[in-house]
């Protein structure tokens, strides 16, 4: 049974529409994440799930249950915010047994259940402390206890791990994912990190403008994206959106790329293809290689590509990125970290054609 | 040049500099020394010693005075507070006029009481004001009569006191509300914690800083309280009304007793330096700006 | 040309318009005249503004002042001497020898004096005296009676306002009135501490302790001439007031002795209240000029007659023929000459005529806080006695 | 239900507020003859705008009987350079403390501010004495001084507190730009500074125009304040009094200020928000 | 001829040392990355070159010439800074202007150096907007043209990229290292993101508390960390550091791994080192793969390694992370997105000995 299902949902403020027709529907134990970038309605639709936000039209059920009008503490939900909005006051005991007592627990399982998971989170040392005297990453793991302590049938988070750094983003992922793992817990997650989405889903919402763009997991969403904005979207480096030129001969297709120097380069997929004349050809840097004149892996399609003139190189300990210029836009390649690319060079590139996107320039539609 | 560049902000300090050193820790002193003389009509030099103080502490109106301070001052504190962060928590629940109400509530701190001094005295008044209108209304046996009795006439003061300043502390009660991180109360609707826990457990306590300030300006206006007694009781009935400032004042300007005065003054300036130092330090205090 | 700047208090309509005849005569003999009002107190604001102005070393050419507030500042900064005027006019002809003194600093000619009110008065409302039987009182005791009968025809005896000035005209009244001329001396002037502690002062508070059951309840803070409305308005009968309670009577259409009477207070003595101008030493020529100019039209006949016709109180000088002054101008007038031959010509206390500043204010304090309180006139005069000990 | 109870409360609250207005507004508009004979709480039966005419045009006090008018110029005169002067010094005080801290700036910071809590009697005969060596005594420039001296406290602390939320790299991008104190003053902060910039001028202005113990003391003849005026209007102590004319006089030396309040009051919060209450 | 060098540098406030004994020089056209933890004192460095912080000790020259109580405007410096300092009342011209206008550079020069920048930074649309109204990437720019305007000897940039999102902060990224490639400039870089540092630099300059734990260039810092700091510090995700016995053995080392299940995991460094008994292991997560039983590169030292329990599994669009855990830590292997590793079942894993670092748990220095 879908623990969310969430129909023909609509949010404006006023005049201003800000959730489109939403649907979506979650089971038990998916960990859905809602992607996109900053103001597209992450948070307003997440605001509307717990019932922070009153809704304009549509459907929100919990557990089958309709909870339209229900008030936020009734729909067993827990929520973590991107400000971990701890109670500042209180200590770090406090904040998470707080409303166990305002619901009224008794103290003994407050007690028990604070001990539960001060540990599973490695927080006991912490629980008598302020929030002020936390780091990002241990105010983190208190509003996740503050959450856990609930034991809801669905969890929200609201990008819990933008406010920390880089490398602590790391590490705490990978905790919110064990849990995840650990509990079968529900989770609706929200992001504008697509290394994030990428990492912790089982199923992705990517959202633009209100609308969703496409809904998947993630491989489906990194290796098939529905159009050019998910494409773009999700990935880092982002994919390379070229424009190009296809046409069908002799049962393959030819794609015709403008070159900076040396005449356009022509790349062939040997599948015979319906495409328009103009097309938009999207190719992840992870499936740019340096050419080595044979198929790269046994059963992938056969290299194709050419020389090409490297603008910027950046050595990023384990990869290289290559930067070069296609199409009229840049282009980057992940290579190996050994790779001999040099700036201002020519260099040999070679596109995984069993991998990449073709898109219309007009709407932005994928087309194959 | 260089040393110019440098200096550019002590220098434009400098003048700001002078002027506090001599014309608040000068005249500090001024006061101080002239506490220590005999001096009535006019100031005179010639130390005389701890005279005057002794004669402060044995005057039963002194005594009256500071009495008066202490009971004005925390009731006039903790209702200004009590008041205005009522008004405040009122006003923040999405009030359709709240423009006009906050208006209405802050407008009294732009009145002195030399210009309302007067209305109060007749609302307060007995025979002519509330009681008065209460009485014509049928209710024969009503009594408001605290402006006459000495021993109640204090509580007047902060009836009109509390007009005057918890407006204030009202707005800035609502501008710390305001600031108040909405995803807190947010976290705290998701958990289940009905409104007025939300109020008392979390947002309350978090205005730490702002009771402190709104404090420090309660404290400051009580202990200058001046006009408000001149307009409303002037002392009186009795001396009953009496606050340091205005024994002060009484002692200075109508009876040429100014080397009392001075004393008195020092003593007042103690109080104060006991409430302002520990703020100031708090306020000052290192701390990481983020 | 001659100027003066003039520091003083009397801003409302009768003062006012007093103060502008002088204004006019000054101008009439081509002096520039600065006028220099602050209100409020009772003249501390005045005192204020007088203080921050000496210390300024700018210092008004003339100031409202008087009693020993006089002698004071002239200790404190020197005063300007006016003996010419004084001898070109012959004021010590004209002035009574007591009021004379107040206004000279170490034998010098100091200040000028505008009037002279009488304190210990009685005003009583004719219609309910009569209406109840009852004569002006005589004697403290048969005001008493006269009082209680009033009480029980449900009329409050006694206008009073509670402010402490008012409370001290009553109590110094009360003084003269039952320890007579030489207690009040005694008492008030000399400040004995025998005087102060003695079974008369005991009286005084126990009678003023009665006096205070005969107020209405509702007399805090009230403005004197509130109460004096109460005694026209037939609320009250008495008033224990100074004679400018007779400004409001007259102001109000009331004739004395059909509306209204005048009546000394029980007792024998006149206390006095003159109002004075003090002259600063000023620098310039003009100034000095405009002092001599003030001083001289300050006791001319002509300005001493028209403002206490408007003020309500007495000309100074004994030659101003008082045709067109009301009766209880002529008995005060009569009773100033008779009582200054016999010593009982006394200086008002609570109108600052006797006691420096903090011995003035000790004394009112205890008054005014018996007045207010319910302290045993045990206590009372012991605090007075020790008040005024720790001015000394 | 909860609702009318709440707004049920807030209007008691206004109406509290308002009541000593309302006294005034009305008893102004009555004529000697009500007020004697009428309740003071009572509305006017007959509205007269005569007091408010007298009180401002033809009001005694003392011998001049011009009423409010002249002493209002003067307020005017001594309060808008006494405003703008503190707030300028204010703004500079605050820009230094905030911007550019060198050591000891704290502790002269607390020495400031502690000059905001000095009773104003205390001052006052030193000050005269100073004033008269100044050559200031009784003039308006003196009182400007006077009130700009112990206004730089609060008028610091406001834009102190306002300036240290602005991010030091400003200054340091605008030094590396080889811009200088003042310019970076004047070109960068200044423009920023409008809600601050309220707060202070609502502040002073309420407190300077409403001053009377520094009026009183510090003014000559023909520069008193307005609120001596109105002190010399009302304060009488013999005479009849005109309570209607009293009032008048008394709503108008306030007006002002109410203005102000009225006006601008919005801004005030928002600029408590922005700067000198710290949440 | 070096265009910065800092000689003995100390900085205090008051009594709390923040730098202690700086010494760091760089030729013209290098790109130097100051990287480190927050408050570890790159900022404070940044301040003190350009003049905005007085020096406690030591020397700073800049080409050449000792700038000792130059002011900063007379360094020849341009500097970015994190929030941008963009002056938030005047246009974004006239903020590119301004410095310009302040020097008192003429009209037809300042215009001129406006429209180069603004068309070299694609920010012309901009020009009459005010800082308010940019989003962040805009703002970055324009902090940019600020700096490029005054044509310096030496730029400083101070975390310019740490307001951004991942995203924008990837694309920011590559358009400085271009902008350092096109101009040849001298750059000082503050970062603590270090892939910003591997990314950009020429010259790594890694600090911890004030102290100065490692300078090279981003192959040495990455491939050769000077110490555990270092190692732990740069790379993301991290390396695994991974507490062990060692005993040579047979002219081989052989290292022993405590591993949850069955016994300690053996493997054998086939080079004798001199390592004592107990150690720290050092191996990056893409040095970790699945094991295959053969070298997994020709010239490689052989795999070693052995099956070990996988705890978590987190895709990442083109690799997969698998976390495990050995020797009382977790450790990351980055895998190919192909793997067939599943969370919760034992997995082979083989460490590329070629590129593990040694350090000495005691003071956590390199030992090979
Ligand atoms: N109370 C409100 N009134 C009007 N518009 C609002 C309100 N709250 C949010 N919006 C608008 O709704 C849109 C979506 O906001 P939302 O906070 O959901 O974005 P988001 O996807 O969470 O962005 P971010 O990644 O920046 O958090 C934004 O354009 C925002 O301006
Ligand atoms: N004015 C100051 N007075 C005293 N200590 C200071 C001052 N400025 C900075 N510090 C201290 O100096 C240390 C280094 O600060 P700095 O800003 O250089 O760190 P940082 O490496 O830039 O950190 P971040 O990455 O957070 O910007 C910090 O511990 C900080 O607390
Ligand atoms: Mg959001
Ligand atoms: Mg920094």
């Amino acid at each position: 049974m879908p623990i969310l299902e969430i129909d023909h949902l609509q949010k404006s403020y006023g005049d201003t529409h800000i959730l489109h027709d939403i649907n979506v529907s979650i089971d038990e134990g998916d960990f859905l994440v809602l992607v996109g970038p900053s103001g597209c309605g992450k948070s307003t639709l997440l605001n509307c799930i717990a019932g922070l936000e009153p809704i304009t039209g549509g459907t929100i059920r919990i557990g089958g249950r309709d909870v339209t009008g229900v008030s936020p503490k009734d729909r067993d939900i827990a929520m973590v915010f991107q400000s971990y909005a701890l109670y500042p006051t209180m200590s770090v005991a406090r904040n998470i047994t707080f409303g166990m007592q305002v619901r009224g627990v008794d103290k003994a399982t407050q007690a028990a259940k604070l001990a539960e998971v001060a540990r599973q989170l490695q927080i006991e040392p912490l629980l008598n402390r302020k929030p002020g005297q936390l780091s990002g990453g241990q105010r983190q793991r208190v509003a996740m206890g503050r959450a856990l302590v609930r034991d809801p049938r669905l969890f929200l988070f609201d990008e819990p791990l933008s406010n920390l750094d880089a490398k602590l983003r790391v590490s705490m992922r990978t905790e919110i994912k064990k849990l995840h793992q650990d509990l079968n817990a529900s989770i609706v997650y929200v992001t504008h990190d697509q290394i994030e989405a990428m990492t912790l889903a089982t199923r992705i919402v990517v959202m633009k403008g209100g609308v969703i763009q496409q809904i998947g997991t993630p491989a489906e969403i990194y290796n098939r994206p529905a159009n050019m904005f998910v494409a773009d979207f999700m990935g880092s480096p982002a994919m390379n959106l070229i424009p190009a030129r296809a046409r069908t001969e002799d049962g393959a297709t030819r794609i015709e790329i403008d070159r900076d120097s040396g005449g356009p380069l022509v790349i062939t997929d040997p599948v015979a293809r319906q495409l328009p004349a103009e097309i938009v050809l999207g190719v992840r840097p992870e499936d740019i290689h340096e050419a080595t004149g044979q198929a790269h892996l046994p059963g992938h399609a056969p290299e194709a590509g050419g020389e090409v003139l490297i603008d910027v190189v950046e050595p990023a300990g384990a990869d290289t990125f290559a930067v070069t210029h296609l199409g009229g836009t840049p282009v980057t390649a992940r290579l190996r970290a050994e790779s001999a690319v040099r700036p201002k060079q020519m260099f040999p590139l070679a596109f995984d054609l069993s991998k990449v996107s073709y898109f219309s320039p007009q709407d932005g539609l994928r087309l194959n | 040049m260089e040393w110019l560049e440098r200096n550019v902000p002590k220098l434009v300090l400098a003048p700001s500099f002078v002027a506090i050193l001599v014309f608040v820790y000068g005249f500090i002193g001024w006061t101080a020394w002239v506490s220590l003389t005999k001096s009535k009509l006019m100031p005179r030099y010639e130390i005389d010693g701890f005279g005057q103080y002794g004669r402060l502490v044995a005057s039963p109106r002194w005594d009256v005075a500071m009495d008066n301070l202490f009971i004005f001052g925390a009731l006039f504190i903790v209702i200004s507070m009590v008041v205005g962060l009522m008004l405040a928590i009122f006003l923040d629940q999405q009030i359709r006029s709240e423009g006009v109400l906050r208006t209405i509530y802050l407008y009294p701190m732009a009145l002195s009481l030399i210009v309302t001094g007067t209305s109060w005295k007749w609302i307060l008044n007995p025979g002519l004001g509330i009681q008065e209108m209460v009485r014509g209304w049928g209710f024969e046996s009503f009594t408001f009569d605290w402006l006459i009795r000495p021993e109640m006439a204090i509580y007047t003061v902060v009836i009109a006191a509390v007009w005057q300043a918890s407006g204030f502390v009202m707005a800035l009660f609502l501008a710390g509300l305001r600031s108040v991180d909405t995803e807190i109360i947010r976290a705290a609707q998701v958990d289940g914690i009905p409104t007025h826990r939300i109020y008392t457990a979390i947002i309350i306590p978090t205005m730490a800083p702002i009771f402190l300030s709104a404090f420090i300006v309660l404290a400051h206006l009580a202990i200058k309280a001046f006009d408000l007694v001149i307009a409303l009781t002037n002392g009186g009935p009795g001396y009953a009304t009496d606050l340091p400032a205005t024994y002060m004042y009484a002692m200075a300007f109508s009876r040429g007793d100014l080397g009392q005065a001075a004393a008195s003054a020092m003593i007042m300036m103690m109080v104060i330096f006991a409430i302002v130092v520990p703020y100031l330090y708090s306020e000052l205090r290192p701390r990481r700006d983020h | 040309e001659p100027s003066a700047e003039v520091l003083h208090w009397w801003t409302s309509g009768g003062e006012a318009k007093s103060v502008a005849v002088l204004q006019d005569q000054f101008k009439a003999e081509g002096g520039t005249w600065t006028d220099m009002p602050v209100a409020g107190g009772g003249g501390d604001a005045a005192m204020t503004a007088l203080r921050a102005r000496v210390l300024a070393g700018n210092a008004p050419a003339a100031v409202q002042l008087k009693g020993p507030a006089i002698q004071e500042w002239y200790e404190e900064t020197g005063l300007a001497d006016i003996g010419d005027v004084a001898g070109e006019n012959g004021w010590a002809e004209v002035l009574p020898p007591q009021l004379a003194e107040h206004m000279k600093c170490e034998d010098q000619w100091c200040a000028a004096p505008v009037n002279v009110h009488r304190i210990n008065w009685i005003w009583g409302n004719k219609q309910i005296l009569d209406a109840n039987g009852i004569a002006m009182p005589t004697s403290w005791d048969e005001f008493n009676a006269a009082a209680e009968k009033l009480k029980a025809a449900g009329i409050t005896p006694l206008a009073h306002g509670g402010q402490n000035w008012q409370d001290a005209t009553v109590f110094e009244t009360l003084v003269l009135g039952l320890g007579g001329p030489d207690f009040y001396r005694a008492a008030l002037i000399d400040l004995n501490p025998e005087a102060l502690t003695s079974d008369t002062m005991k009286q005084v508070f126990d009678q003023l302790r009665t006096l205070r059951g005969y107020v209405d309840d509702n007399f805090s803070g009230r403005d004197w001439n509130l109460a004096t409305a109460m005694v026209m308005n037939g609320e009250a009968a008495f008033q224990i007031m100074g004679d400018w309670a007779k400004g409001e009577f007259l102001a109000a259409g009331k004739v004395p002795g059909t509306d209204f009477v005048c009546w000394p207070a029980p007792g024998d003595g006149y206390l006095y209240n003159v109002d004075s101008f003090a002259f600063f030493e000023v620098e310039g020529e003009d100034k000095q000029q405009g002092q001599k100019l003030l001083a001289k039209l300050i006791m001319g006949p002509e300005f001493q007659k028209v403002f206490n016709l408007n003020k309500g109180s007495i000309p100074a000088r004994t030659d101003v023929a008082l045709d067109e002054f009301d009766d209880c101008a002529k008995q005060s007038n009569a009773d100033m000459n008779a009582d200054a031959g016999d010593g009982s010509l006394l200086p008002s206390y609570a109108h600052g005529m006797a006691l420096r500043g903090a011995q003035a204010g000790a004394v009112t304090d205890v008054v005014t806080n018996f007045f207010n309180s319910d302290m045993s006139s045990d206590d009372a005069v012991q605090q007075l006695a020790d008040a005024v000990a720790a001015t000394m | 239900m909860l609702r009318w109870g709440l707004y049920g409360i807030l209007i008691l609250f206004a109406l509290f507020y308002l009541m000593p207005l309302f006294v005034m507004l009305t008893t102004s508009l009555k004529s000697l003859e009500e007020i004697r004979t009428g309740s003071l709480l009572a509305l006017p039966r007959a509205i007269t705008f005569q007091p408010w005419l007298e009180a401002w045009s033809s009001a005694c006090a003392g011998t001049q009987c011009e009423g409010l008018r002249p002493f209002f110029w003067n307020s005017v005169l001594m309060a808008v350079p006494a405003v703008a002067i503190s707030t300028v010094i204010g703004a500079i005080n605050g820009y230094v403390f905030a911007q550019w801290r060198f050591r000891g700036a704290n502790l002269f910071f607390a020495a400031i501010l502690f000059g905001c809590f000095i009773p104003f009697q205390v001052v006052l005969m030193p000050m005269a004495r100073m004033l008269g060596l100044m050559g200031l005594a009784g003039t308006i420039p003196g009182l400007i001084f006077v009130h700009v001296i112990y206004g730089i406290g609060f008028t610091t602390l406001f834009f102190r507190n306002y300036y240290v939320t602005i991010p030091q790299e400003l200054v340091r991008a605008a030094r590396v730009d080889g811009a200088g104190f003042f310019r970076i003053f004047f070109a960068i902060f200044l423009p920023l500074s409008l809600p601050i910039i309220t707060v202070s001028v609502i502040w002073q202005f309420t407190q300077i125009w409403n001053d009377f113990l520094f009026g009183v003391s510090f003014s000559g003849a023909g520069s008193q304040p307005v609120t001596v005026a109105l002190n010399n209007i009302v304060n009488s102590t013999t005479g009849v009094k005109a309570y209607n004319v009293d009032m008048a006089a008394a709503i108008i030396a306030a007006l002002p200020t109410l203005f102000v309040y009225v006006v601008a009051g919005k801004y005030f919060i928002r600029g408590l928000t922005a700067g000198s209450v710290k949440g």
